[in-house]
């Protein structure tokens, strides 16, 4: 059985290699994102080369300034690939980690921006990850913008969004439209049903592909090598999806 | 060799510094905060404190947020991990009790490094096109004077907080405190007015002396006071000394859902402490 | 217990990396310069460097001057300490063969930090009336936008060295070095595109992963690369492995005091490597 | 016998401790200065509380970003003195560590102005401290500047120079005027014997005081403990002033 999970981490894996995009030499893993962590130990258990800095490694964590050697770090260009999230993602890439209703998130309060506002300009590509794929997560204009999908020209940016993922499809971003396209949906889905549960207006091939299933190779990586570089920081995830515990 | 620390302050006596009103900073869970001080703030029962999270807040914010401490809460984001978001800082938010300014991590960092050298302002890359700095009206956004054509860039402030708290591993006699790779704290410490630090040992020596000590310590310069507060971080983790207490975080998140359950909380955690009115 | 480094490239090689008119950055003579690698450049001929003094220049500078492999020196000082005035940078500006840029400490330390940050400009303090801002016409000053009525200060581009150079104690099977407590070598680092160090020893473990060796070390990320060098600082002092050597540095300042003594002194330093042309 | 060192010393040492000057909590030394060290180590030897930052202390050295931090300890405003010399000072207090002639130093090439662009301005007050008494060194105008003696109105400057002390004699200098004005002169010296080395107009009182001596429990202070702090960093200063050589 192909748990959810490990078909996002390979959805995932597969974009950070895509040939058309920027290398992904150095890649950094904010909180509290095990699918994302999973698909980059994925890449590189693959055998492909690349520096993982995991935020909230406790052990050898890379850094000895902190957060501000991460935020340094990709100011000098050295982050190639980031993941961001949003509690609202909308048709135009824009993403609303402040909450919903007027500022600061006077219905529903996120938690906050993190460094959303200076990664997502900084960084040569991000791929945008949210499990929820519901019309009150994808919104057709987010309530608060943490950080735009794009910039007006003359603003200075990097890059901006490769992807959105989500636990039903993947989408592709062009920022010359600032428009998703459908690029896949998981098994289970199709056109329609991805329709129905996104709020904003997107572009849709004729012919809507299914987003391929891990193969048993990365399948026996995932739960294998992948699975121990990521017992200490996320146990319960390993737990739940690969069904391992840490030693006591 | 242990011998007895200094004639230091204790917990109680450092955090009767901290008068009602005051910007304090606090370095996020995964960054050694002093909860030890936190608490000892609760228990003073201080009013109108201004946090600023360095550059998130988590535990030690909702709990002081909860307690009725907090009047300003300058931060880039406020969880309590994976145990979710911060019951006691939504609460009030949705109540209006507190005012809430919205920044992003790095703008944090600059604001204090600024301060940290002594400039007026320093620039950041990023954040334009944001809501963040449409709602900072102390932010301001010039024409790079070194590009050729228009590249708007943003201007943040210098940013001193009148305390910084933070919970290390071991303070010598002369105040110096070692943190290991935490080094975060120091640019912190260097812009705060003053560092107000609990430690879990003393340390015998002299921590700047030695080679293999001084890359991980905080001179004496910048420390404004230090207290002994065994696991004064908890339930946070202090680098390899001990773990996060992921029970104890989800046990209060539970609690703290109510106010009611958060007041009752605490009466347990402060024990037989008298507590704040 | 040591055991044998992995296949690390040798000091010749390092050098061989950096092309001719690079620019490259040394911290000063009490900040860990490679002076093996500053020999090594002599050895290869290199030609054309643009050489940095974060923020001041020492020995290893004078060294490079006074062989011919330098077009510029940008420093905030250029001294051989007790022995004296640099004699080969001295006699070049004379006779016109290097391009002075004059600046002051803390500004190198700035322009740095700009580049570290990824920012296109950082503010300084101080300067305005100086000769040094009179002579750079690459820095700016504006009017401060954060105060009320007129306030100048001065705005220094981020400076992004090709290469730095320098000497640490050990580094480990990642490309993690570490130099204990001077941390400012990580600022340089991060601020150049490429860090080649040398070091003393091998350490056979990951530096990064002990939390006392940690706070001292420079993440391999900003390292492009390490060679094994036995007192590869000296004369210069490698924190509590060895002291500064004031009798070979008085030696070279009287023998350098010539060009010709200079090559003399060279000749017989360089000893049975072919002398740079 | 009193070296001239140690009157110098002393003279530096009253200095710090003038009552009607900012107070001295921290003062920092640069590299090469063996008598202002001894004078801000005779001050804390005397039981004065006060924090000395040794630039080129190599055992326990406070700082851990280097340089930097001193600079950046400075711009917070935590260091309350700071000693500058220089190759040429003149009578407006302007210092040049550039060299004579045209710039950057045709003439005679001086080392460079190290933090002096910074520290003069950032500093509550500066000690000027050179030796050599001349007309050479005390010029009607520099050269080149490497950190001017004052500021024009608007421009952020915490301080000036509090005094110049050479060889022969102590100055006190006026901001407001930017102007020397002769406080003392050394035994030997006189107020004509001072004019005539000296290539910079200046105000002088009608009578002028000599510098006094050091008591002899400052002189028991520099020949003991004093000298104990120092022979690390300045063994043939302790040797020449103090008779005195480090244990090998």
């Amino acid at each position: 059985m192909i748990q959810p999970e490990e078909r996002l981490a390979a959805a995932l894996a597969a974009l950070i290699l895509d040939p058309a995009a920027p290398p992904a030499r150095h890649i950094a893993v904010g909180a509290a994102s095990p699918i994302p962590a999973a698909a980059c130990w994925l890449v590189k258990k693959q055998g492909h080369p690349v520096r993982l800095s995991l935020l909230h490694k406790r052990h050898g964590n890379p850094f000895t300034e902190g957060s501000r050697e991460l935020f340094d770090l990709t100011g000098q260009g050295r982050i190639d690939l980031f993941f961001l999230g949003g509690g609202q993602i909308d048709g135009q890439a824009n993403i609303n980690l402040i909450g919903t209703g007027d500022w600061p998130g006077q219905g529903t309060r996120f938690p906050g921006s993190f460094g959303s506002a200076f990664m997502y300009f900084m960084t040569p590509r991000t791929i945008l990850f949210r499990e929820e794929h519901s019309p009150r997560v994808l919104v057709p204009q987010v309530d608060n913008i943490s950080a735009p999908g794009v910039s007006a020209p003359g603003v200075f940016r990097r890059g901006t969004a490769q992807a959105l993922v989500t636990g039903k499809s993947l989408f592709r971003f062009d920022p010359a439209t600032a428009r998703f396209t459908l690029a896949s949906a998981h098994p289970g889905e199709d056109a329609a049903s991805i329709r129905a549960a996104t709020g904003f207006d997107y572009d849709e091939p004729a012919q809507v592909a299914v987003t391929p299933d891990p193969t048993p190779e990365q399948l026996a990586l995932l739960r294998g090598p992948v699975c121990d570089e990521m017992l200490e920081t996320y146990p319960e995830f390993c737990a739940r999806v690969f069904a391992r515990k840490a030693a006591a | 060799m242990t011998t007895a620390p200094p004639a230091w302050p204790s917990v109680e006596e450092l955090a009767a510094r901290i008068p009602d009103g005051a910007m304090v900073a606090l370095p996020p869970d995964n960054s050694l905060p002093s909860v030890a001080l936190a608490k000892a703030l609760i228990r003073r029962g201080a009013r109108g404190l201004r946090l600023l999270g360095v550059p998130v807040s988590g535990f030690a914010t909702d709990l002081l947020i909860g307690a009725g401490c907090v009047a300003e809460l300058q931060t880039s984001a406020i969880s309590l991990g994976e145990a979710g978001f911060a019951p006691r800082f939504t609460a009030a938010l949705k109540e209006g009790r507190i005012r809430v300014q919205d920044a992003t991590c790095p703008a944090i960092h600059t604001m204090l490094q600024a301060a940290e050298k002594g400039v007026p302002f320093m620039p950041l890359r990023g954040l334009i096109g944001s809501d963040i700095l449409a709602n900072r009206p102390d932010w301001r956004v010039i024409d790079n004077p070194f590009a050729e054509s228009g590249d708007p860039i943003v201007l943040l402030p210098a940013l001193s907080p009148d305390f910084c708290l933070f919970h290390a591993v071991m303070a010598d006699r002369e105040g110096n405190v070692w943190l290991g790779r935490r080094r975060e704290c120091a640019t912190l410490a260097h812009a705060s007015r003053e560092a107000l630090v609990t430690v879990e040992r003393f340390f015998d020596g002299n921590l700047l002396e030695d080679e293999r000590t001084a890359p991980g310590t905080i001179s004496a310069t910048y420390i404004g006071g230090v207290a002994l507060a065994g696991r004064g971080a908890q339930p946070v983790a202090l680098l390899d000394e001990y773990g996060f207490d992921a029970g104890y975080v989800a046990a209060y998140a539970r609690a703290a859902k109510t106010q009611e359950g958060f007041d009752n909380w605490l009466a347990v955690e402060l024990g037989g402490s008298e507590k704040a009115a």
